[in-house]
């Protein structure tokens, strides 16, 4: 029984947040993805290997080192393409049985040079894959998509294939989504033993969790020191019981969450989705509350694209919603 | 007791809603529809104010002698109903809601005469110049300063939250005309134009990506005298009677229910937790109307309203901020676009993924968290009504 | 448009509010129903005729006259028959068929010198009624019950019919409740009007949010009082700003819950029922979190039976959850 | 990064179980299951200490040096577990849990040989005499006098809020010996007789209708000096000793999580509203579980727990509170039952309507309102969170 992570794992965890915070302080930085050079630094420090598992090339991907990435990125209020380009399409990579893989694809990943999307939907026939995809997250500058189908089946598709169509959608975080649509594009069919698309599935959920842990830390920091430096009526508004006792609330919700996340990082094999869905369900209610509070507790200020407050509320409106958010995901547990 | 509408109301009613029927164009509905902000953007505003004026219902909570139409406070609440249920434009309040009342009530002859033409005819176009930074809601701790210079005062400081500003070429302010008296003595009301010499707009983006907010910078500005409502030294008087009047003017609910009703048009019935999210609304909406209209009634039948009338904004606060999550949550993935491009009806927004509802929710979402803040936070409404309602 | 009762409404308001702060002060009374002489003693004063409308032989009966006396009772915290045994009793005696119902048992409502109580359940056959019809409120005391039977039928039970079986289950309120069972016990049938259940089922409704509603501004009232003169760490605790913004709450919960009451109360015929329902649903929630936060506000002394705060959240917890409670209110709007 | 047992562990759990499935009687089970208080009836609670302390079990939380069978943290909890999943009576914690701890640290050899067997044994069945009236949760207010006759003290002061005195022949209590020096410094723990002259216990009876709490006037009572723990003075130091014993020394969610689970056994699949809240009782105290795992393992390392370990007891009222509504809403009109004969089990309580498990609802329900109040409200907590957690 123990929650803090091991040596390998605090090393790792040390670069990426050094590196983040040179380069993404959440006080100042400016909205909008990351560059992508910043991107492929991350690559080449190893980092994303680390999120990767030995099948895929990789030298970590368990679920604890995916949750302890996410998390670092999640404090740094970061938009990236962690959790789908990386964890679902490096996971549901290295299940592919060798032979239906392009293992180039992987060393894109690992090295931060390539850009992947995550889709679902469409039916895979003779032809290729056709159906309306939807949104789909980073879809404008993903060099390549892998798709869940309908009926089971996992495709790789190139985004250059003209009978794939995309039209960009930017998101409220910023990031730019395609709104996809294919009609028989070229798809080469990934052979992903059963199981596997959901197991990569909740891995991917599972670091969406962390890093919606990882911007209510940032956001209860960046508001605690706010309420101590903010004066009104002459005096710190810290000292305001009102703010003290919902202050201690968003406290409460962090850490209940952070325990939800731990649990669905550490949980048996055979409990991880379950567990994954329960702290989808939590976080997404707890973070978005908090940073809704992070907003209020900020006045005006908080309401401009000016400080980091606002822009972890619209980061974490993203998160908390994604794959239908807290009530699919507890109408999931209840199924 | 009775809850219903006379004979004579009713047909009022009625003669409302024929008007909307025709009045109404699409691009005003659709105008008003994809606003995300509180107020119409120009454009709409503009159209549906000359509409308005044009009907002699544009100030029709104006009294008669101010050149209102003479309503009743219920003709005023019925005519605001079926406006929110028409999906009318919500006119900016600065010029017609704030400085209005304050230009009947305070304003001289020559002022009434000048300008209560042109803020109806939207010739003048009103923001306005309370907020400071660091003030808050604390009034008393205003910083701008007016020295007299012959028939001008020279106008020092720095306003911020100013609410479509850039659209404005007049503002009103409260200004510290005489540092030395006690704080809420020495303040003063003007009317600026804001072209003149040193009056500088800065936009203050919006997390929403909207531009409605801004700082108002006033370097050395030359404002006449006789640009002063009331005497010197009234504007806290005034200022008070303004924010008494923002208080009491409004009826939220109608407009809330009406925006309920329309989301769920839009999304299709709810199922499960949002259905029952949608039904709480509805409900908490409608016990705010019947709170609304209790106050009516009893200002109706000439009486003093009760302590009761404080608690409405707290309660749309929470109601409008449950409706935009709502929405959020029913669109899905299609909730969470949003384009830079603005406003939302534009030719340069991009295609809508889903509908164009879905496209304006997560900007929506995001400006509703305002609705706290602004205009009095809910901390302070909660202290407000401890105090006036429960004697805390 | 007239929320403020008439005068007639507030002359027979005045006589009972003077009746039961004469013998119910909320703060000191003991718990346990009302004594009889006190019910016979309101019934003398001609009470229960204003609640009854002509056709029972009242004077009154509108929904905002049993709105007006319900609140009243609500505020002294008195547990009483009212709801059922008079407002459902009485409307459904009176919607009945004059040849059909027993004017004898109208006259007892009036004096208040007959208990009925109301149930529902069981079948009506040519033998009588049968059935487990479960709790019935004041069914002990009940010299006899009208039974809405399942079949739509409405009859009129003797309550010393031998074929009928009552236990008594003591109620959290304090109150006795009959668990019922009838084999075939004799039914004098009702010919009540399609849709005149249903009414006289609201009516009593509307009378239970009422007693909600007159409850809470006494369990308010008493929180106040209570706030402002117990002391801790030498000051009054209602300067305490978390003591304010929860009080302030409760107030707005307070005057919500009764905007709901009084929509329900004047709504069209057509309109009451909903409208009783979303009342019930606000008013139920609302009631029970005001009264929970009476009691976390007063203390240790909130949860002993020695303050009317722990009998009211008791009587409020009765009151809330019955027919289904907002639950069971939500699904029949939703439905 | 580790959340599973050790083999070692998992054949503890098993052996605990093992225990629990022969020792735990049905009668015992049922008794467990029928409290509506905090602790199991002295009939229960005195029977399950018995079987305990036969099997060396009784004082699991206490070190080897003082009796204890010498387990990890994580032994405890699991044990704490598997009880709490078994339907294990929850035995009184005022003996057992705060002043053994207190006797077997701050006691002498004398103290220590003379009351921890008979603590055991339950021959002394101690109460706690802490609080006053009017000292809410402040201490230094005390005023129980305490004055020096000999080798004895005279005692003279007033308890509130005493669990199970009716039941107690033992009373641990703060008493002022010293009222001229600064409040904290003058208080001392006294062991107190209460067959003595000058001791009453006066009821206070529930809203839910259960005696548990009483206070406890001492008139003159003459207690011998040898029976103060620690040095006079030393009181405020013991005091804190044995709070902070309290607040680290359980784990709430193992009991919330078994006691929702059951509850579920007994109504049957919930739908809709209810099972939704149900669901989100159930990931709170899961996430509860892994909060107080995370202090647990900290202690476990040898490393001083977080600021965390100050949120649990917030978070597991907030769920009893929830767990007992939503027992009352399941059973219907069945959970309003509220027989006045206590305890529930006794064969003089009137056969349940639906089941036994309902009729104890409403009884359930209002004692847990008492959660968030007794052993430092909610508020109190909310203080100590924000200051501790945040440095606010």
């Amino acid at each position: 029984m123990r929650f803090a992570p091991n040596d390998d794992q605090a090393m790792v965890l040390d670069m990426v947040a050094r590196f983040l915070a040179a380069r993404t302080d959440p006080a100042t930085m400016a909205a909008g993805p990351m560059p992508a050079q910043d991107w492929s630094a991350l690559g080449e420090l190893g980092l994303f290997g680390f999120l990767l598992p030995e099948a895929a090339g990789g030298m970590g991907g368990a679920p604890q080192d995916v949750m302890l990435v996410a998390e670092a990125f999640g404090r740094s209020l970061a938009i990236t393409p962690l959790a789908e380009g990386v964890v679902i399409c490096g996971h549901l990579l290295g299940a592919a049985a060798s032979s239906s893989r392009g293992d180039q694809l992987l060393a894109g990943i690992a090295q931060g040079t390539l850009t992947l999307a995550f889709a679902r939907g469409g039916m895979i026939s003779d032809k290729g894959l056709t159906g309306h995809l939807g949104l789909v997250r980073d879809g404008m500058a993903a060099e390549a998509f892998l798709v869940a189908a309908e009926d089971g089946g996992v495709a790789l598709l190139a985004a250059d294939d003209p009978r794939l169509h995309r039209r960009p959608v930017r998101l409220v975080d910023g990031s730019l989504a395609a709104d996809l649509r294919c009609d028989a594009a070229g798809a080469a069919l990934l052979e992903v033993p059963e199981g596997q698309v959901a197991a990569a599935l909740a891995l991917g959920q599972l670091a969406i969790v962390a890093e919606m842990v990882g911007a209510m830390a940032t956001l209860l920091d960046l508001t605690v020191d706010y309420v101590k430096q903010r004066r009104q009526f002459g005096q710190a508004i810290a000292s305001f019981q009102v703010i003290q006792h919902r202050c201690a609330r968003l406290y409460v919700m962090l850490e209940q969450a952070r325990s939800m996340m731990l649990r669905a990082a550490l949980a048996p094999e055979g409990e991880r989705q379950a567990s994954v869905a329960a702290a989808r369900a939590y976080a997404g209610e707890a973070a978005l509350r908090l940073a809704e509070e992070a907003v209020q507790f900020h006045g005006g200020m908080g309401v401009t694209d000016e400080l980091a407050v606002g822009r972890g509320l619209r980061r974490v409106l993203l998160l908390s919603r994604l794959f239908g958010g807290p009530c699919a995901a507890r109408a999931e547990l209840a199924a | 007791m009775e809850m219903s509408f006379s004979p004579q109301q009713l047909a009022f009613r009625d003669e409302v809603r024929a008007f909307l029927a025709q009045a109404l164009t699409p691009r005003l509905r659709h105008g008003a529809a994809l606003t995300s902000g509180v107020f119409a953007e120009p454009d709409i505003a503009r159209a549906w104010q000359a509409i308005l004026e044009a009907k002699g219902w544009l100030v029709y909570h104006w009294p008669e002698t101010a050149g209102g139409p003479g309503w009743t406070p219920l003709q005023r609440w019925i005519f605001e109903k079926e406006c929110a249920q028409a999906g009318a434009p919500v006119l900016p309040g600065m010029g017609l809601k704030l400085l209005g009342p304050v230009l009947y009530t305070f304003g001289s002859a020559a002022q009434k005469a000048f300008y209560l033409p042109r803020l109806r005819s939207a010739e003048h176009v009103w923001a306005q110049g309370f907020s400071e930074p660091g003030s808050g809601s604390d009034l008393a701790s205003l910083r701008t300063r007016a020295e007299r210079d012959g028939d001008h005062y020279i106008v020092n400081g720095h306003k911020i939250w100013t609410t479509q500003a850039q659209h404005a070429n007049r503002l009103f302010a409260l200004v510290r005309t005489d540092p030395a008296v006690k704080p809420q003595a020495g303040i003063s009301f003007l009317m600026i134009d804001m072209a003149l010499p040193g009056v500088t707009v800065r936009p203050i983006l919006s997390a929403s990506g909207d531009h409605e907010l801004n700082e108002v910078f006033l370097d050395t500005v030359r404002v006449p005298v006789a640009d002063r409502i009331g005497e010197e030294g009234q504007g806290w008087t005034i200022a008070k009677f303004l924010l008494e009047n923002e208080r009491g003017g409004t009826a939220f609910a109608p407009q809330l229910l009406a925006d309920l009703v329309r989301l769920q048009g839009e999304t299709g019935p709810l199922r499960g937790e949002l259905a029952e999210r949608a039904l709480r609304l509805r409900l908490e909406a409608e016990a705010l109307e019947i709170t609304e209209l209790r106050t009516l009634a009893e200002i109706e039948a000439g009486e003093a309203p009760g302590p009761r009338s404080v608690i409405t904004k707290l309660i749309a606060s929470e109601i409008r901020q449950g409706i935009e999550v709502l929405a959020v949550d029913a669109f899905g993935m299609a909730g969470l676009q949003w384009p830079e491009e603005r406003p939302f009806y534009d030719a340069g927004v991009p295609a809508p993924f889903h509908s164009a509802t879905a496209q304006v929710a997560a900007a929506r979402y995001l400006n509703a968290r305002a609705w706290s803040i602004f205009g009095g936070t809910s901390e302070i409404q909660l202290a407000i009504i401890a105090r006036a309602a429960l004697g805390l």
